[in-house]
């Protein structure tokens, strides 16, 4: 694949990340050091409490709801434990190796350990001269982190092995989370952009999609497509449910599913105006779009079903919300509300034929539809960022650090080969790295299935020894 | 004396326990159970997957009366889960040898 | 109705609403445009966040759990797909129509299709010179129009025919919502109170209620009146459920309710809190006012059923909690604690006879009580704002926005007698649209009700092919 | 037990408390009065949200789901009931006592009957010159109260009668809520402290642990052990349920538990950097800790369960994550991010066995281990808040506000004595308090206990005159 | 052989179980049930709406037993489940006619 | 007639279903039941209450039938129901004295 010169446009990303000033350019903090806005601060960490509180109880409960009532809290439990894990080498290792200055693929070491994590330090934001307090960034993207792995879990729910999620989940987010978020996010911060070598060299020193131009506002690669390829692999791995395809697999709890969609929704506003950094106009753009996006999905999907099968469903509704979101997650601050409106439509559609169409293609039992939702709407998504951030349609464009506005010429064809890229190196890698991660965790945990009473018994009882309800 | 067992549509049971009441038959004991038969099921649709439901819900009543209230009974029963739509249930009605009321002791006809 | 000239105490208001300042004021934006704070953006920004947290899964859960379990999603579809469509049509025309200058019962087109929503533009508060960015005004109106389209549907529940509530919904959300909400809350913004010939001009400008001096901090009749009495016209002209009166309708789950109930109280604080636009005292007032209220309310309520019933049960509380939101709603920002405490006290006992003896009276199977808490709560609220707003009954009276201080003769009852003005205009305006809006629901779609057979299996199989359930 | 003699350093704390600036210190104001941070604001007001939140219906939920389905709906009403009651004293007496200048164990009248609270009055922070407004802190700290009397009543759930549970909370939130807060939080605020003499004179009149230079962030004295030694006390004194020890009481909903446990830790972000007051650094470091150290403590308990009982349980995950967060709410922003994880570490393998080895020595029946997670995990984190607040140990030591600058000095040896001296008041206190207001509780209401039929049937239908739930 | 259908208490399942296994009964199959009966039910009251709930939980017992343990199992329950209150259930007494064991084909006697 | 009960393991009703529906069985209903048997249970560990948990989860089918049908019947669900592991589960033949259907008021053979 021949991958074009993106390099001079790289100066003129602003995408969903920030950089650690302290240690970067050291010399900028000789001077007047700029001081967190307490409005932004505030912003920051309501946003990353919400963006928890997707994955507990958030995911739980969508997911839950979705299997059968003998392996809810075998569900519950890989969400849990998976958050728990991620936070922690998120804490060891996970951001340092992410969002600090490294090559193109991995940070460095300078937050090993979390070394200079103070309420003193201080990161970079997409304004120049503005920042936040580090540890609320930090907290912020190991929200991200921790969701991204518990996302994949809907994959191959209802037979893994326990310790084979857990296994799995420490070599994934190593090297497949990890490098991806610097690839896609990390750069020196606007503040390096003081003239055009300045630029040249911040850009040189950015992630390797970064520095291309992939345009990924919140997360559309490193969280969805990332997780759904993941699951993707791992569903065909783990092998079907016994029984999939010929007993009923009903879900046990759609209202649990509904709220957790819910809940999602909600958390979501933190995770795409989050990524504004700032409680500014932009992240109003990001939160208007992350509410009128996935509400044209479920228009979408349920006028899909209502005219495809006869009825509309709830679950159809649910699902079509969170396929909005997925979305719009790239593009949550690119687009307008046209835009915004414009991708849910179609990344409700994209998600219906990835759950029925696609699906029967797959032939993998994705058992909660990872792939169907995250992949397909996360790829939709961001290729149709490239479309909408034009500013010709209504988008924000791409804003020039070194000259201060926006750019002039964009290039929907040109930015469109970017995304494709940025899909493209995201599936690829995660793919392998899934790949080998299960293989490895098979191995370490005496096999990556349960046994098949456990399983028909399931996994509440065997693995975990509790049940869920009782009456 | 008889065990009859009634197989009757959910929303029926307050009139059909009414009926019985009326009928003699001093208590009932009721289950929540699911039934196949002539009455259609329905589809339900989960994203992809499509599931046929043959079963419905239906009422399981139970009730243990003498000899001499067993046509009674059934009548009642009948009268009262009658919509006659396909799916309206059955009476089934068993021999029944002994019956014992727990709390005193007391035998068959005197136990109901 | 005689309506006595209020014009001069117009321009005394402070009310929950703002202007859109662009287009509006333009000398206004020629001279140094003020920028948003960014406490402000993030107060605001999140209360939008919470506010749709109260529809989704809040009101759903509420609702929900007091349905019977073959109908359960059949109202969380209703609420979903409400929430959707009104978020959509409120970004292609409701908000222009409700919040730009119009006449005084509609709006303009200044916003139309979104026109000029960009993360520029700001909108004003209720402060000279503090603006919001316009986008997280929009959005947090935008939870507003839904969750009071989403409050209906508890009225005609159990029985309504899907179809018919989306035609409905999109009827009464533009002749009722729409301007009712124009009526009682638009305003040119206090920027434009320089001296008292332009603060008639603004008066002049504003909606039909707002400039007789209207009292409605966060929506009691906006809101609440409008929906409650919307749902009885529906309950009324849908029919009462099969079995209703002999047959047991329990709800479900009172655990889903009382977590919805807890949802909707988190929510009422981005809510009412929320409507002083900004992160500052009046907010705090509005937020401290919204927990206590309940507070007494759940008091109330559990004491009447106490006496009365013989037991306290956990349905009153959460409605008791229910009842003191709403009738604090329109009060929230200019009252004082101990009116909060009072308004609470009596709307407790108000809903309390609204869903029992009043319930009564109206002979109509108002499912989910909607009349009985919204309805009373919402008229209870109103009137007794202009009681407690009073300075001398600790509230904060009306702001002279051309003087700049607070103003200083305030009259409780003429201040009633606009209050009254007001619930009697949205009560008749309410009724007659959704009267129309039914009938027209019902020739559109084939009857407003499903049929019997239908009802009786339950809307979640025969409307939406599905059961909330498996075990 | 010989108290050593503090008070010299007691001038040099940070603690989770502002003092009412207004009537405290009058000339203060009369100098250029400083006007609330909107940020500050902001984050002030979406953390009480968030701490209500986690009450009604995080707690509600997580204590529902242990118990009995026969019981759900009376846990939830001594919640709900538990929750109004305290909000309302709170705003009668409770905040004035607890908060306002009085003597070492009380407050005083300032601010009886809601006297004074204006959205004009605004209230210390830890930061000179930077207030909030008191309305904010007010609510803030009223959450805190009425979480701290709901989570008692998990210690004799499914057998009390509720209006037992009535009256005690009146006199235990009276007579050792309030006192305790009082004693570990009031200050005059760091603007008293303009040079020694006026710092020694301001520690004088702080409250008697306070004074003492107990190290207190968000609570684990005020809110856990206090009410975990009034659970231990109730469940001693109400008696065992019916079949303990014998009958299955298996928990009737866990995902609801789980549910509950998550909304739990959302709102403990809240709860523990909303305790900094601004938001700032220090509410960045509270919440990265309140992040971790609870994902440490579900690693610690769920490895203990797996090593200890061959399965790692999702209840055992979701009671880790709560003794992480009891653990860290004392410490939140005094100790580091090592600090965090060991502490989560630690108090998740002490709670572990705080219900399992402690429980069984205890001989009651604590329900819902209300001791065995809140009082082990609060006196946990109590003392090893002494130990990992030592700048030595990455943590922020104390500051010096006559000196502004951290103290030089740390000794772990006499913070830890300090700590344990806080532990023991707040025991014996508690305690006492209960101990007399149980025996009170029973007299008035005709005994603590439902009779044994109703505890049989249950309590919703006995007590509440309803069932949580209908098929 | 005979089929024992006992109807009890909830609370009481446990101790029934242990008396019959005591007794010699090898397995029972058990259902959740609700009851009518002379034992009152309650009033249950949800904002303006009050239902009287006839119906009280009671859990179903089924027994298969070889002749001779008729009596004894008759019993065990009696004494297991009795606490002399009104609504301790009844215990009814139907011929089994045939009974197999799935697994392994065995038939009557040896299928219990 | 005969009344067929059998207990089966949960995730067998479908096959059983459909093998009685091709042996000519018009209908069955279904409970969900806990056996108690040969089979051993779980044990359940909640914090530090260790609970044994002996029932498993079992379906209860009911079928009237025909004398005729009896033995395809029995046949139909052995083969059907059959794992070869302990908890297969049991199947038990009473005599059925009379069959209603309430719909039509039919009886005995015509009603089923
Ligand atoms: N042979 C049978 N044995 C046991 N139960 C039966 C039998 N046939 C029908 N039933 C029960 O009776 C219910 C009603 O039967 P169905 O054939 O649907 O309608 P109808 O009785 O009106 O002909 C079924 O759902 C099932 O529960
Ligand atoms: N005639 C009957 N047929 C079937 N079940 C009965 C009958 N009478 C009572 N029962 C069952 O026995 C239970 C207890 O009966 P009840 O009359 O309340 O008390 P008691 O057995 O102590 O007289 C009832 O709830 C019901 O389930
Ligand atoms: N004597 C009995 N009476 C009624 N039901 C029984 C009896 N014995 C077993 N069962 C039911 O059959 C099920 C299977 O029995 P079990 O002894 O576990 O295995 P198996 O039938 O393979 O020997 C039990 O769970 C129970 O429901």
């Amino acid at each position: 694949m021949m991958i074009p010169n993106f390099a001079p446009r790289a100066a003129l990303l602003r995408a969903a990340a920030a950089a650690v000033l302290i240690g970067f350019a050291p010399e900028l903090l000789a001077q007047a050091a700029p001081a967190p806005n307490k409005g932004d601060t505030a912003w920051l960490l309501v946003c990353t409490a919400i963006v928890i509180f997707m994955t507990l109880p958030g995911l739980g409960l969508f997911y839950g709801g979705l299997v059968r009532s003998k392996n809810m809290l075998s569900v519950l439990m890989q969400c849990v434990l998976v958050f728990a894990l991620v936070a922690v080498l998120w804490s060891l290792y996970g951001y340092s190796l992410a969002f600090t200055s490294g090559n193109a693929f991995f940070g460095g070491f300078d937050r090993l350990l979390m070394k200079g994590l103070t309420p003193e330090a201080n990161a970079a934001t997409f304004s120049k001269g503005v920042v936040v307090p580090e540890l609320g960034y930090f907290a912020f993207q190991a929200a991200f982190a921790c969701i991204t792995c518990a996302l994949i879990v809907g994959a191959f729910a209802e037979r893994i092995r326990f310790a084979a999620v857990l296994v799995f989940t420490v070599l994934w987010f190593t090297f497949s989370y990890v490098p991806i978020a610097h690839m896609v996010w990390f750069w020196p911060g606007p503040d390096a952009f003081t003239d055009q070598a300045a630029g040249d060299a911040a850009t040189a020193a950015s992630g390797f999609l970064f520095k291309r131009g992939a345009l990924d506002f919140a997360g559309g690669t490193v969280v969805h497509i990332n997780a759904a390829v993941a699951g993707l692999v791992g569903a065909w791995l783990v092998g079907k449910r016994i029984g999939y395809g010929h007993e009923a697999m009903r879900p046990h709890n759609l209202a649990l599913t509904m709220t957790g969609a819910a809940i999602l929704w909600v958390g979501w506003f933190g995770f795409n105006a989050g990524s504004a950094l700032e409680a500014n106009g932009a992240a109003a753009l990001a939160f208007v779009n992350t509410l009128i996006a996935p509400c044209a999905a479920i228009l979408a999907w349920t006028l899909g079903e209502w005219l495809g099968k006869g009825k509309p469903s709830m679950l159809g509704a649910a699902s079509g919300a969170v396929a909005g979101l997925v979305g719009i997650t790239p593009a949550a601050g690119f687009v307008g509300l046209g835009g915004a409106l414009a991708i849910g439509f179609i990344a409700g559609l994209a998600c219906l034929w990835g759950v029925t169409g696609l699906k029967r293609l797959l032939r993998a039992d994705d058992a909660l539809d990872v792939f169907g939702v995250h992949g397909v709407g996360g790829i939709v998504g961001a290729l149709l960022t490239g479309v909408f951030a034009a500013p010709s349609l209504g988008g924000t464009g791409i804003y020039d650090y070194v000259g201060n506005k926006v750019a002039e010429n964009y290039s929907i064809g040109s930015q469109l080969l970017v995304q494709g890229t940025g899909v493209a190196v995201t599936v690829i890698w995660s793919g392998v790295v899934a790949f080998i991660a299960f293989k490895l965790a098979g191995l370490l945990t005496d096999g990556l299935r349960v046994p098949a009473d456990e399983e028909r018994e399931g996994l509440d009882i065997t693995s975990h020894g509790e049940s869920a309800y009782d009456r | 004396m008889k065990l009859i067992v009634a197989i009757i549509r959910p929303f029926k049971l307050d009139d059909v326990r009414e009926a019985l009441s009326e009928a003699g038959v001093s208590g009932i004991t009721v289950t929540e159970v699911k039934g196949y038969g002539r009455q259609k099921g329905h589809t339900e649709l989960y994203r992809g997957a499509e599931y046929v439901v043959d079963f419905v819900p239906k009422i399981r009543i139970e009730a243990a009366v003498p000899d001499n209230l067993e046509d009674i009974a059934i009548e009642a029963i009948t009268a009262a889960a009658r919509t006659d739509k396909i799916g309206d249930g059955k009476i089934f009605v068993l021999e029944l040898q002994h019956a014992v009321r727990i709390r005193t002791g007391e035998t068959d006809d005197d136990a109901l």
